[in-house]
């Protein structure tokens, strides 16, 4: 048993933070958000020199690390200074896919950060079900005809391709008809706009797109057990996310406490706000344990695995409403105004309850697993 | 022991309906219900309607042209006016300032505002809070010092809510720094027209400049506009923020935000079952709505007791407290309902006659807005903190 | 819209309110449980001479009150002293239920004290379950024989009669099919046993007990709409009992934090123990508001009264524990210890949340009352 | 990073099985399993058991007799121990008075007392809290007034834990007034044979009297029993009361209570499903899973940088409340679980060999008092807000 961080993985730690802290200013989250890209070119190749993105691929896949503490380490880093550059959906959800289904040659220009890919899989009317899937890919000549929707495809107007999920046969929640295509950017048309939180998304409305059969990617019909495996990855990750905009929340607000002065001392000297923060930090100490958790069993049975992964998600939304609202009210006026650095970190870390299942949805799934 | 209305108030709810089915116009009401946002002249609009059937000032007496209502009347009032969507009345010329000029103001100031308050003549804002003091009102540094007929006014106000739209602005400003803080506070109306004022927004967490900061450069404001005595701002200070704590426990607004809630939950499909089905969030649905039945009940006790003639003392501190719990929650669920929807931010979706399609179903931005923004409820108007201490000290004598 | 007292009851509220301060002592609360019957006979009999039993009975009954703020009244005033002498059990239940069923005669001396009965209603598997009545009564002869068991069936070695539902039919959850029986309690046999909140019950063991026809109660097959009404009064009463005590834990509690001195100063003066027992308060406020809602709509629609009744016992049951937690935790050491005042109102109030229904159980029949 | 046990550790935790399997009486572990109550012989029983074998001072160095384990052995002890319903350790003796005597006492009281220890010849009990001293531990008001060689000992102790079974009792006296309070404390080994000592039984909300009040009136203590130097008795109190918090977050309570709530909720029939298939009761079970999923890492974490030599500081007020919470809330949805059986009280019933029937399942009154009795976790070691302050202080820096 050892929760010490190997050299590697001390190193990475040590230079991303620096990069980050240097690097991700206000300012440049405001412009990569105003931007019609929706992000920052500069942090984006920044991330990518620096091997950022490597971290998120074992060996084998061309990159040195991908296991689940990898990821943890980098998206605890980025969650610490809220950016939102896409590494989970391009790196961990996309790239992670191509590389499990064969793709070396495209994964090397991901890791490489030229080729860009975005992941589109959720549905208007999918909610939080991975294996909702009601768009439909059929064969047509010598190629697929994609026809469907996807919703809230993220850093779409950023991407060079999108990795696009497609049932080709059976009906809905069908997992053994879902089948992968990859598109370059330009063959498919979308509406984007901005998100809470930071960057773009994009709405994908594909009405009979025709694609060449070289677009699917791995066998017809055998794309589940890949992206369920992806899936907890991306949940490791987002939770590591939330657990660095957690630790920075907690920062921000003891410092507040620390320094705001009212009624003639200190707010932290109140001991009704020294309790309530105490209670923050356990709870933050909790999230920080169940990420941990989901990381140490990524590689586990599946059924260990996907409890892990919705124990991890129910407890970090729990978790991370708490330190939201509680970081908010502790500020007080200047909590609620969008300049002051909380407004963002609140927001996006309110928004990783709105992804990949909430609170709720995890318990029940939680239930599920572990009756079977 | 009667928990329904007597036939007289059942008349009186009768008569608001009626004038709300009649008048209202369905382009206010689509907005309101659908979260867009109101312009000024939205707000005026729905003002000079009330105005034209007398029933704008609800807590004005009628020899100032107000309604004479008593508290039960303004509870079934709000009620029924929020139940249909109408704008809220803006409150600093009618609530706040109104009630101040008719006890403390002089003849002159009650003849020549009054008037123009009901008619929307003036948009009043607050200048009340400053920057750093929080819930300390009394620390108020911006000063006014006499010269000649009038007073020099330099300083900042902030959270200045719709100050955007304000030609007039009631302020405290310091006079005097001897004795105690709220000894040396004085009462004046400015012009926001008067060389030296400037106004800045501050956009909020949902992204909307709700608030403002207003600053004062050597604004120069003549002695008739001081309401009252010197030095005795305190006191009206005092006197308006009773006023202010009337609807203070948002019950309407508790019970529109649960209606959406539960329409949206309805509406939400998750997996083989609508989400209002989903027996957790079906839980977390009844456990509000039950929580607000008793806390309707509370909020009728006080009004009744109200209007009996008793001042609602720290009680309207519980209501603060644990209206804000309810209407937060209510919030939190429906942001939650609408599940990945509640990430596209598109701002051009709030404004009327731009055909800005919204990304997803019409409701989800507008419930994530309001999450973010109603955490203002437990933060203003004295934060849930200072309530609980106030009801430590005045009912449990702690 | 009022919400004064009337006149009467505020009589009835003061002489009742004075006689229970002097009455109901720490060693009466003792030595009742302590004793066979498990009750006080000099507390049952003064109340009976005070009327106390006629308030829960409307005047055409014999009584002269009987509506939902009767009960609430003298049932916060049992609360605040803690008592637990069985006129929830023998007036509203087993009396209501006699009188709503045209038995003035035994009515007439249940109010007089002389007669009291005990109501056998639940069964080892019926939890809260009203409707679960696997007990039967089977025609025989010129009379009954009753096979079955109902379990924790309060104060009946202090009852003179007891009153048993028994299903004429059917199968069990059939409420087209109940019936109840009035015996004299030495006709069954049963054992019995101290309660957690005083007093004592039985576990009533019916296997062939012969009945004479006499013994049915009403019409055969038809006590369920009474059955049901009666609960809703029985809820009522205990929703205000539990208000009572809550009262009279809170000023147990505020009296200690004012007194108690730690690190120096009263423990009243740290502000989290102020802001935790504001909170308290509050929530004591919404326990009021509920009792009078559930009072106020006792003879209002079937929906509308037993939608009451479930948001009523679900807000006192999540407010009792809180205010049992609560006061056991801001009073320390102390507030652990038997012989201290506060151990028996929180026992007792407790046990509330294990009558007629706890929290979860009426959370989930409010979804389904609402839903219809 | 690695949450798995190294080899070594596996087979450590193979002998603490096989030591279970072979040597834990069924007697004892039923009686525990069942929330009997135990009695003084069924703990010397069972200490004499691990004591043949080496194994009952878990954390005592080899020299003294101990076992030597790291942090992570005692833990897979502890785990192992608690999930097969041995009975506790008696603390007080072995894991408190124990390691003070190590490193304070002096070679004639190391000699005569820690082999007692170990052999059971003395029962030890904790004479550190005094009346309404509550968690302000320095305030001790007994006195031992020096008298050629004794000590004249006066005062009162309480919530002595198991007093009734000890034949010693180690104190905290106060020998001198100068200074600050915590500086006129010394650390007395006291017979509780000697005369003047009373000890009366405090029963608890459960109905037990676990805890007793001991009453010093005149008492004569030989010098020779002082730990150390007189008035430093302040010191090695603390350092006992950082040995009190090994184990301070029962993970392995929490996932026996954990194993027993399930196994009651798959027994309690709830209409025409069973408890545990009740959606809202599920997803209580199943919050409180996880959050022990998370709190043991959490523990893990901590025990693992005590085995790498660092001392737990505020971490373990962190492990200590949400430990509770965890606990506390177990304990709350067993007591839920049972329903209407959790009224019935048959005390005679707790008894071996007493056949008094429990009235409903076994497992019901066990139940109710668990939950009253484990209302003490969050009161007694520094209660839950004394550990809030600790964390605000010593992390928070509030």
């Amino acid at each position: 048993m050892n929760f010490d961080l190997t050299d590697e993985r001390q190193m990475l730690q040590d230079g991303l933070r620096r990069y980050l802290r240097e690097t991700v200013t206000a300012d440049l989250l405001a412009s990569a958000t105003g931007s019609d890209i929706g992000q920052s070119e500069v942090l984006w190749n920044g991330l990518a020199e620096m091997g950022v993105i490597g971290a998120l691929f074992t060996e084998d896949q061309g990159g040195f690390g991908g296991a689940g503490f990898d990821l943890a380490l980098v998206f605890e880093e980025l969650g610490r200074v809220g950016a939102f550059e896409p590494l989970l959906e391009m790196g961990v959800l996309a790239g992670g896919l191509l590389a499990e289904l064969g793709q070396e040659g495209i994964v090397e220009d991901i890791i490489g950060g030229t080729v860009r890919v975005a992941f589109a899989h959720a549905e208007p009317a999918s909610r939080y079900d991975l294996s909702h899937v009601d768009a439909t890919a059929t064969a047509s000549g010598d190629g697929w005809t994609l026809t469907g929707r996807k919703s809230v495809v993220i850093a779409l107007p950023f991407a060079t391709h999108v990795l696009i999920s497609a049932r080709t046969g059976g009906s809905t929640g069908d997992t053994s008809v879902i089948s992968l295509f990859l598109l370059p950017v330009d063959a498919v048309s979308f509406r984007d706009y901005p998100l809470n939180g930071g960057g773009r998304a994009g709405e994908l409305d594909l009405d009979g797109v025709s694609v060449p059969k070289a677009a699917l990617i791995g066998s017809e019909g055998n794309a589940w057990d890949a992206l369920e495996r992806a899936n907890a990855r991306a949940v490791t990750a987002i939770s590591a996310e939330a657990l660095g905009l957690m630790e920075s929340i907690r920062t921000l607000t003891t410092e507040y406490l620390q320094t705001r002065q009212q009624f003639g001392r200190p707010i932290g000297k109140f001991q009704a706000l020294q309790h309530r923060m105490a209670d923050v930090l356990i709870e933050i100490e909790q999230a920080r344990s169940a990420v941990i958790n989901l990381a140490g069993h990524l590689e586990a049975d599946r059924v260990t695995r996907e409890r892990h992964v919705s124990a991890t998600k129910n407890l970090i939304g729990r978790v991370g409403r708490l330190v939201v609202e509680e970081s908010i009210q502790m500020h007080g006026g200047i909590g609620m105004t969008e300049e002051y650095a909380l407004a963002h970190l609140v927001k996006r870390l309110t928004m990783i309850d709105h992804r990949f299942g909430d609170t709720d949805y995890h318990l029940e799934r939680f239930i599920r697993l572990s009756a079977a | 022991m009667d928990l329904n209305y007597t036939d007289e108030q059942k008349a009186f709810r009768a008569e608001v309906r009626a004038l709300l089915a009649d008048k209202l116009p369905t382009r206010l009401s689509d907005k309101v219900a659908g979260g867009k946002r109101l312009t000024k002249a939205d707000y005026e609009e729905w003002h000079a309607i009330l105005n034209a059937r007398g029933w704008l000032a609800g807590n004005w007496p009628e020899q100032f042209g107000g309604t004479g209502w008593d508290a039960v009347q303004r509870h079934i009032f709000e009620e029924e006016t929020t139940a249909a969507h109408a704008p809220r009345i803006v409150p600093f010329g009618l609530a706040m300032l109104g009630p101040v000029l008719q006890k403390f103001g002089n003849d002159a100031q009650k003849a020549q505002y009054l008037p123009r308050i009901l008619n929307g003549d003036d948009w009043w804002c607050q200048g009340y809070s400053e920057p750093g003091a929080g819930s300390d009102l009394a620390s108020v540094k911006a000063t006014a010092v006499r010269d000649g007929d009038h007073y020099i006014v330099n300083g900042q106000k902030t959270w200045t809510t719709l100050g955007q739209y304000a030609n007039m602005i009631f302020c405290l400003v310091r006079t005097s720094k001897d004795g105690k803080p709220q000894e040396g506070i004085s009462f004046l109306l400015i012009d926001m027209d008067t060389p030296g004022i400037e106004v800045r927004p501050i956009v909020l967490l949902d992204g909307e400049p709700e608030v403002n900061e207003v600053f004062f450069d050597n604004v120069r404001v003549p002695v008739e506009n001081l309401v009252g005595e010197e030095n005795k701002g305190w006191t009206y200070a005092k006197y308006l923020l009773t006023h202010e704590r009337t609807n203070i426990a948002g019950v309407g607004f508790a019970r529109a935000g649960l209606a959406s809630l539960k329409r949206i939950a309805g509406l939400e499909q998750d997996g083989d079952r609508k989400l209002i089905e989903n027996p957790l969030f079906a839980a977390k649905i009844a456990q509000v709505e039950i929580d607000l039945m008793a806390m309707a009940t509370t909020n009728m006790r006080i009004v009744a007791a109200a209007a009996g003639g008793q001042a609602p003392g720290a009680e309207s501190s519980m209501l603060k407290i644990k209206g804000t719990q309810i209407r937060q929650e209510i919030n939190a669920l429906t942001r939650q309902a609408v599940g990945v929807y509640a990430m596209p931010f598109v701002s051009e979706a709030l404004d009327e006659g731009v055909n800005a399609e919204p990304v997803g179903p019409a409701y989800a931005m507008p419930a994530t807005q309001a999450y973010f923004n109603n955490r203002k409820l437990s933060i203003y108007g004295g934060s849930s903190e200072v309530q609980r201490t106030i009801i430590s000290k005045a009912i449990l004598e702690l």
